[in-house]
């Protein structure tokens, strides 16, 4: 049996190209996978398109990867916190683009993709600015927004536990968007806290089928929105 | 306006009011700002869950001293625990509760909302983005939608109108406002007057708003000790 | 706190109707609610639209409904097995209709519903017979099947553990349709095989969140697949 | 055809056959009959896990006497095990897994093939109604999908066909057809005879083939032992 483990922080993000498309899972700080963020700092890779809930906290996680320049396009719900001033600032500087998308969509969005669907009939936005350009389709009497599902060449993200297949769980609510990234990438690397033997896990509580992921790497426990620069 | 400024409600008193339209059994979203006071003034017999959209179905209060988990936090970003019985859904699965018609009620804040229920509360209209977070998807699925504001705007004007000048988060959705002012239902046959501040009487409220309220029946706001 | 137990299978299950449309979960024999079922052929409920994915086995289950006159009508995937002789003999007979959904389009229609979307495009059935009236829509260059969101005005479903609040595990692939089907009624009732005090699942392993749970009947653990007639 | 009946595979052949092409690390989906035949034909020294569209990953063989679970069955309804390091999901997730491109392989029965990659599996012809199961889904989201089947019916004519005389399953899906005489890949090029059973010709598998095949570089199928 194939391990999926990747000894070293560059062996789990070193496939990823400049102009990539990332899934990165998180909402606020928690499930935020900043190693691999890190990691992908570190690459310098350019001209990313960042899939994620929030642009960033402070100096860390997504915000360094925007600050470093790395990030082309940034598709979120909510982009203007006071925490994400550095996306603020690179914004305003013309510097990145944004798609906003209301939160529940991106996350069906991007299930979708994981799916293997191609789109999605949803009340949301039905009317409003987020929904112009968008097909509205009439069925059962109503009027529907056609979202279209939403796919990374990459997805980043943070679990609990693996197993050698890859098989995650998770903490709390970390857990968050990272179950569904990790369906929808061709090529999903998981941080994981710690790694366990191939038969300590229940098959009734694994939340991320092994399947889905390609390769993971073990930070184990750390303090979470700290500033950890180039490594 | 001036002179009766001081028979507003506080923002702490307007959510005391919202809470005790929570009722037994319910799952409620709280959106940020005001409607998180709403949970410490539920009356302590009825079981109220909340549902924050990150995943958490049972959010309870921030955690005592020293108890907190960095990773357990609320839609807001703030620390919280888990009531028991809880559970950890992932964030599609979350929204699935949102809009498949098990959230009872959402309690949101508002710029505006319009006599028809149309709700805004995602974007001033001299942004040119702002920061939906699952405010639509929200409001759009919630079998309820609670608006809280204050009556008037910084300069005195009506939030309760009959055409939005704001971008729009979901049509018709509102059903109850709740304001420093008075308590505001949407029906069928328009908006109804509920309840006034003490202090107040109703031709101050219909002053400042302007959708004609239907005043047949109005009762004071019971204030919370 | 209001407890969800149903004292008795007729608390449970008493608020059925004629004519009301019954997401009942199940894939062979595992999963399928066979208590909730003989509570309902008990009240001899009459023209109910059954959706659920075999057409019973034997004489048990979703076959004793069949037998006993009270489905009007089956949506399901898989029809024509031999142990689905009571469903045959009906349908033969021209007493019962037929729906036949693709299995993976069905649970999606299903998890449609409980999450409150109008419908998906798929890629499933395109070009096929079952693909038949329904909307083509083109997106991103291919054809897709665009598939309505499917609900029930009831769900039976069986699970393992639950707590006061509903909350539910399930059993090995007994699991199968019964989450999607517990989030996609307007009232849902489970039966189950055991009862647990408040505390006693961790959040973290919980599949199905009580709030889509409307009342549990805790029925212990059964042989599945033996007759058990009117009670 | 008769006299080179014997030389025909058996269907433990053909299974045994398709296992060879079974490549280390890939999850599969087996459907009834035949590809539920393949398991036990793997090379040992490679990791082939099975998903079977009920919720399970990582389907193990029937279990030993006295150790079954009335809860743990596979697609075909078989009682089954799983192995270390598997998972169960609910059927929506499982069908994510087959559609949405995590599948490495399907194998599936069929009643023809179109030289184009054409399925059809689900119905005869006459037959008003058919049991669809998760074929559909399945064959239109795997990344390959291998066909097995005998090379004719049982009036000799041939299932690999020109134009399908059968109801459709999914459209241009079929990568690799395993059947009783051959092994043959559908390319963009067109039919390809990879594979013949040992004691047939070139000729004899195109006799019954309607459909043509490009016979360049044609190898015998290695029998097990």
């Amino acid at each position: 049996m194939k391990n999926k483990k990747s000894a070293t922080l560059e062996d789990a993000v070193g496939r990823i190209q400049d102009g990539a498309t990332i899934l990165v899972g998180g909402f606020g700080q928690p499930g935020v996978p900043e190693v691999l963020i890190d990691g992908v700092c570190d690459l310098g890779r350019r001209d990313l398109t960042i899939v994620t809930n929030n642009a960033g906290t402070g100096h860390s996680g997504i915000a360094r990867l925007i600050e470093e320049g790395c990030v082309g396009k940034l598709i979120c719900s909510f982009p203007w916190a006071k925490e994400s001033f550095v996306f603020k600032e690179l914004y305003d500087a013309g510097k990145i683009d944004l798609e906003i998308v209301p939160q529940g969509t991106l996350s069906e969005r991007i299930r979708a993709g994981g799916a293997g669907l191609g789109g999605f009939l949803t009340p949301t936005a039905l009317g409003t600015d987020l929904a112009e350009g968008k097909p509205i389709i009439e069925s059962d009497g109503r009027e529907w927004v056609l979202e279209k599902a939403l796919r990374g060449d990459f997805a980043l993200i943070k679990a609990y536990k693996t197993d050698p297949r890859g098989n995650l769980t998770y903490h709390l609510t970390a857990r968050n968007f990272n179950p569904v990234m990790a369906m929808a990438a061709d090529f999903t690397i998981a941080e994981v806290q710690e790694d366990v033997a191939i038969d300590e896990l229940d098959p009734e509580v694994i939340v991320t089928p092994g399947v889905f992921v390609d390769t993971y790497f073990v930070t184990g426990w750390y303090e979470i929105g700290k500033e950890r620069k180039a490594s | 306006m001036n002179e009766q400024n001081t028979n507003l409600l506080t923002r702490l008193q307007i959510a005391a009011r919202a809470a005790q339209d929570m009722e037994d059994g319910w799952l409620v979203n709280l959106g940020i700002g005001m409607p998180t006071m709403i949970p410490a003034y539920i009356p302590k017999d009825r079981d109220v869950m909340f549902h924050s959209e990150n995943g958490l179905i049972g959010m309870g209060p921030q955690p005592a001293e020293g108890e907190a988990d960095q990773d357990l936090i609320s839609a807001g970003k703030e620390l919280v625990t888990m009531v028991p019985g809880g559970a950890i859904v992932h964030h599609a699965d979350s929204f699935a509760v949102a809009r498949g018609g098990r959230l009872d009620c959402a309690c949101l804040g508002a710029f505006q909302v319009v006599a028809n229920g149309d709700l805004c509360n995602w974007r001033l209209p001299n942004q040119k983005s702002g920061s939906v977070g699952g405010a639509m998807d929200i409001a759009a699925g919630s079998k309820r939608v609670f608006a809280m504001m204050t009556h008037t705007d910084r300069d005195g004007r009506a939030k309760i109108v009959t055409e939005r000048t704001f971008p729009l988060t979901a049509i018709g959705v509102v059903t109850r406002i709740f304001t420093d002012m008075a308590v505001i239902s949407i029906t069928a046959d328009g908006m109804v007057l509920d309840e006034i501040a003490p202090g107040l009487n109703k031709d101050d409220v219909q002053a400042v708003t302007d959708a004609p309220l239907i005043m047949d029946n109005v009762g004071e706001i019971a204030i919370a000790a």
